[in-house]
């Protein structure tokens, strides 16, 4: 059979955003991969130059809507590095909250879409009816649903009321139940587990090769956790487990995820009995110190990294930003490559590339991706195939 | 009498074609959250669609960047009359909070004309129900 | 260990790279900055892989100091955030590239190369990456003298 | 003379209103309705809700609206055969239902044999599927079309031995009289044919390309798959014969093991009885259809085919012998 491709985006429905694979297929089997990445470049880098520091808070934010709180932490913490100053126990307390509210949205936003991508619509249906639970509680102490704009530099700038707390032990409970029933559904349901058991291995090795991060990284038997490894915040007083699962699979992700949202229950359980009193905020002068620093979080969807480097103005000189996604991307094609022991379906395209959560917008003030092997087969460039595709009867 | 019939059906079945021109994923996710159960676009008749020749109404989420201008274009050129687009959130209403970003176009209808714009970062889902719902008014008035 | 890893490690360093060590700083615990010449950047990266066994590389930062392009890969391992820096000339900015030891290096790499014009030696491929096929060539927009420009509008909104 | 005038005239308004055209295309819509209403229950859902009464003329206003769109045909695709495959499709699934018995006893259509008619012409829909996915040349198209005939191979055989199961209970490949046999008899579903019904159940799930065999049009997969190509005109033709076809599947399962239109009745009130039995009877086999498409996920092309190979076709082979035995 002729080789032949089939390109997946930058509008697909498997993808929510722009990005684009092109997949050389043999038959269903996929031999090589090759994304696109980039539509989403946005310039936000650049842009962190010419913003205050408390403005750049708005831009952080703004990077990604999933896991908005977890870029604001990581910035609101990096520019606290730089000026060498503890913020208030309960600050990092409420942080601590928010970001693992934040986790268990995005870990069942993310269960849905993987039940969308394999055409298990009701899961997806159910699991999100759920989330708006979650939701709830974000709205009730943050105010938003989606950009919550809680953190500030020295802080956080709400504090928590009792209304909120108590709504937040009422909706964990709903929770937990909830998590529970998806993770018997998960480890039962036939049809759910003939689409992912064995589908989209990465091997621990390749794991650790291709510097997979977070949730992705821990299925694949290595237990990685920056909460655990270079604790930030109230995490290392916080007790809670790193989990890992060894099947290395797509199944084995979706257990670590759903674990994950349990153990963030919990760990939520946890911060509202032990909230320290006091205020939430310090005020911190208008310019930092000149110095850089480095600050990680672990979002949910891997290690978030960010740099910043300060000349002692109002405005960073540099500011980096590496979101988990771009970690992972090496790793998801690795999966996506039919090898000698496993062969890969155009059918596990959506789920594969689902499994490592992704978060093109923000990976992309970056990057494009080309296996550097030249296909000798017959295959149509780029333009070519947009000409095509383009072509109209009536023009 | 017959159109009549055809602008009845039009304001009864609008078909989404969801485009993200380079989000932030907010705004994507409170358009999916508006089709689960809580919100339900499908009372409206309103369904999701992937291929745009079977959409009317293309919702795009996101400030436009360079890259993904062509590609907006050939979407909105792929879609068959009479078609419809709704900018969600505000990056895609004006560019937002990166208006003036290098790579970022200033809006969406500078790329390709907007029916209906709705504001918010994001916006809520209850919100985006209420911008389909008065872009369906407007096909009806006019 | 008894002293805490950023201490052993930067104690490490020193004992086997000494002089060739710029700068050496451990501003708070987990993290250090060193700082070596472009000349020994692959020698060390390579000590850091195969004797420390540092293996993760987080990502890598450009950043223009004006005459100068500082590299910077961010590694993690040991239980220390380490920050590797080395500069190169702005004229001719050229550094070895380190994805044969770091296989996890190669996006980041050709980021670099995209957005500051770093060319690196011995990278499998160094196409255009993050921004826009008819970008034009030679522009670089995180240096500091590209000024943002937003792209001109298609049709009048 | 004129008796023969008025025969004919009965028998074109049999054949285009009532139980014929007319008639089906309204139960066609309907059946979506209900089907998305019931499915969209399942999932917690309210459905089509605000076209007409509780959303009722939601598939009739997306058939309208389709209508009245553009229709862009692509120049890469093969031109006559684009725009034939809808026609053709509508044309096939509308001879069909007239083999149905939905008002009397048998279908507007009887012959000996016309079970084997109903059965291919599910066959060529397929066939023209394929076709109009390859034709339109779209990547996504093509593939759905690949995929619709593979999947073929998978449910075809084990539908058939269903059906033959049924054709050897009755002694007839007449609908008439397998429904004739089971107003004599126990209704099908009642005894072995029970596990022909359930294999039949789900091999039309297939035939009709719904979850968890929607694989080749797929969604998060290859677009729409040969729909892809498809706008305004076309698509809605090919939606109506898709809507045509569930109503005729599902009555093709109401005469094969639910007794047809059979019921008690009342004399003189024959007809309108038979068409509320028939009704009642193909809604059960839609929410046992509508249940099985929200409770799974989709299946992978290789695990459908080899899922019939294992189990459904060793299970219709099986369920021939008890068929055998107890005749």
């Amino acid at each position: 059979m002729s080789k032949f491709e089939v390109p997946v985006g930058p509008q697909h429905p498997a993808l929510k955003e722009p990005e684009s694979f092109t997949f050389v297929v043999d038959g269903e089997h996929i031999v090589e991969v090759r994304p696109r990445i980039g539509y989403n470049h946005r310039g936000i880098e650049k842009a962190a130059e010419s913003r205050t520091y408390i403005q750049n808070l708005y831009l952080m934010e703004r990077i990604c809507g999933i896991c908005s709180v977890a870029h604001t932490t990581c910035y609101a913490q990096n520019v606290e590095y730089l000026y060498e100053k503890e913020i208030p126990p309960r600050a990092e307390y409420i942080r601590v909250i928010i970001n693992e509210l934040n986790r268990i949205h995005s870990h069942l936003l993310w269960l849905g879409i993987a039940g969308h991508e394999i055409g298990f619509d009701t899961l997806f249906m159910y699991v999100w009816r759920d989330r708006e639970h979650v939701m709830d509680v974000i709205e009730a102490i943050t105010g938003n649903r989606v950009n919550y704009a809680i953190n500030t530099i020295g802080g956080v700038r709400r504090d928590l009321t009792d209304e909120a707390i108590a709504k937040a032990r009422k909706v964990l409970d709903i929770l937990e139940e909830r998590t529970k029933y998806y993770r018997r559904v998960a480890a039962a349901e036939p049809s759910l587990i003939s689409r992912v058991k064995g589908i989209g291995i990465l091997k621990p090795s390749d794991a650790v090769r291709l510097c997979a991060v977070g949730p992705t990284l821990r299925a694949s038997a290595i237990k990685s956790d920056v909460r655990k490894d270079d604790p930030y915040s109230a995490y290392e007083e916080i007790p809670f487990n790193a989990l890992s699962y060894d099947m290395c699979d797509v199944f084995s992700r979706i257990l670590v995820r759903v674990d994950e949202t349990l153990e963030a229950i919990n760990i939520i359980r946890y911060c509202l009995d032990h909230l320290p009193n006091g205020p939430v905020r310090i005020k911190l002068p208008r310019n930092p110190p000149a110095g850089e620093a480095v600050s990680k979080v672990e979002a949910p969807r891997g290690e978030d990294i960010h740099y910043v480097r300060s000349d002692g103005t109002e405005r960073p000189a540099r500011y980096k930003v590496r979101a988990p996604t771009l970690g992972n991307i090496p790793a998801v094609c690795d999966m996506l490559t039919s090898k000698a022991d496993c062969t890969v379906n155009i059918a596990d395209i959506p789920i594969v590339l689902a499994s490592i959560d992704p978060c093109f917008s923000c990976t992309d003030r970056a990057i494009k991706f080309v296996d550097p092997r030249k296909q000798k087969e017959w295959i149509w460039s780029h333009q070519q195939l947009e000409r095509y595709s383009r072509r109209k009867a009536n023009p | 009498m017959k159109l009549g019939l055809v602008k009845w059906a039009r304001t009864k079945s609008p078909w989404l074609v969801h485009f993200n021109t380079g989000a932030c994923n907010a705004c994507d996710i409170e358009v999916l959250a508006a089709l689960t159960p809580r919100y339900d676009l499908e009372r409206f008749g309103a369904i999701l669609r992937g291929s745009p020749r079977h959409g009317d109404v293309l919702v795009v989420t996101g400030p436009v960047t360079r890259q993904v201008k062509d590609r907006i274009v050939r979407i909105h050129e792929q879609m068959p009359e009479p078609k419809f687009v709704v900018a969600v959130g505000s990056c895609s209403s004006s560019g937002g909070v990166f208006r003036g970003c290098y790579n970022v176009y200033p809006g969406l209808d500078s790329v390709v004309p907007v029916d209906a714009y709705i504001g918010g970062c994001p916006p809520k889902p209850e919100a985006i129900i209420n911008g389909v719902a008065a872009l369906l008014a407007k096909i009806r008035g006019g | 260990m008894s002293a805490p890893p950023e201490k052993y490690l930067a104690e490490e360093i020193k004992r086997v790279f000494g002089d060739r060590v710029l700068e050496l700083k451990t501003p708070r615990k987990r993290r250090l900055f060193v700082t070596v010449n472009p000349g020994d950047y692959k020698e060390f990266m390579k000590y850091l892989a195969e004797t420390m066994r540092i293996t993760h590389i987080s990502t890598m930062t450009g950043f223009d100091a004006g005459g100068k392009i500082e590299v910077m890969p961010h590694l993690f391992g040991l239980g220390v955030e380490l920050t590797v820096r080395t500069s190169v000339p702005k004229d001719k900015p050229e550094l070895d590239s380190v994805t044969d030891i770091y296989p996890g290096a190669v996006l980041y790499e050709r980021e670099v190369h995209d957005l500051l014009g770093v060319i690196f030696k011995g990278h499998p491929d160094l196409s255009r990456l993050v921004l826009p096929e008819e970008w034009p060539e030679g522009v670089y927009p995180l240096r500091k003298d590209y000024k943002a420009q937003q792209p001109e509008p298609v049709r009048k909104g | 003379m004129t008796e023969a005038v008025v025969e004919a005239i009965i028998q074109i308004a049999q054949i285009l209103l009532f139980p014929g055209f007319l008639f089906v295309i309204g139960l066609a819509f309907a059946y979506e309705w209900f089907d998305r209403k019931f499915y969209a229950k399942l999932q917690n859902r309210v459905g089509p809700l605000y076209t007409g009464p509780r959303g009722f003329l939601q598939p009739f206003a997306d058939f309208v609206k389709l209508m009245a769109k553009e229709d862009i045909v692509p120049l890469a695709a093969d031109k006559l055969l684009f725009n034939l495959s809808p026609i053709v499709a509508f044309a096939l699934m509308l001879t069909a239902v007239l083999l149905l018995p939905i008002s009397t006893l048998t279908g507007i259509l009887s012959f000996p044999g016309d079970l084997i008619l109903a059965v291919a012409l599910m066959t060529f829909f397929c066939i023209i599927v394929f076709l109009s996915g390859m034709c339109s040349t779209n990547r996504f198209s093509t593939v759905g079309a690949e995929r619709a005939v593979f999947q073929l191979l998978g449910y075809e055989i084990p539908m058939m031995l269903a059906i033959v199961g049924v054709a050897l209970g009755a002694n007839s490949l007449r609908i008439g009289d397998i429904v004739g046999r089971q107003a004599e008899n126990l209704w099908f579903i009642f005894g072995p044919q029970a596990i022909g019904f359930a294999i039949y159940a789900v091999a039309v799930q297939a035939e009709l390309e719904r979850i968890p065999f929607d694989i080749p049009e797929a969604e998060q997969e290859i677009v729409a798959g040969w729909l892809t190509e498809f706008s305004g005109r076309k698509l809605a033709l090919f939606r109506l014969s898709r809507d045509i076809e569930l109503v005729f599947v599902a009555g093709l399962a109401a005469a094969l093991y639910l007794g047809g239109p059979l019921g008690p009745v009342l004399p003189g009130l024959e007809p309108l009885l038979y068409t509320i039995y028939f009704i009642v009877k193909t809604i059960f086999v839609l929410i046992v259809l509508s249940t099985v498409r929200a409770l799974f996920a989709r299946l992978r092309i290789d695990q459908m085919v080899s899922f019939s190979w294992k189990y459904l076709i060793p299970l219709s082979v099986l369920q021939l012998l008890l068929v055998r035995l107890v005749v």
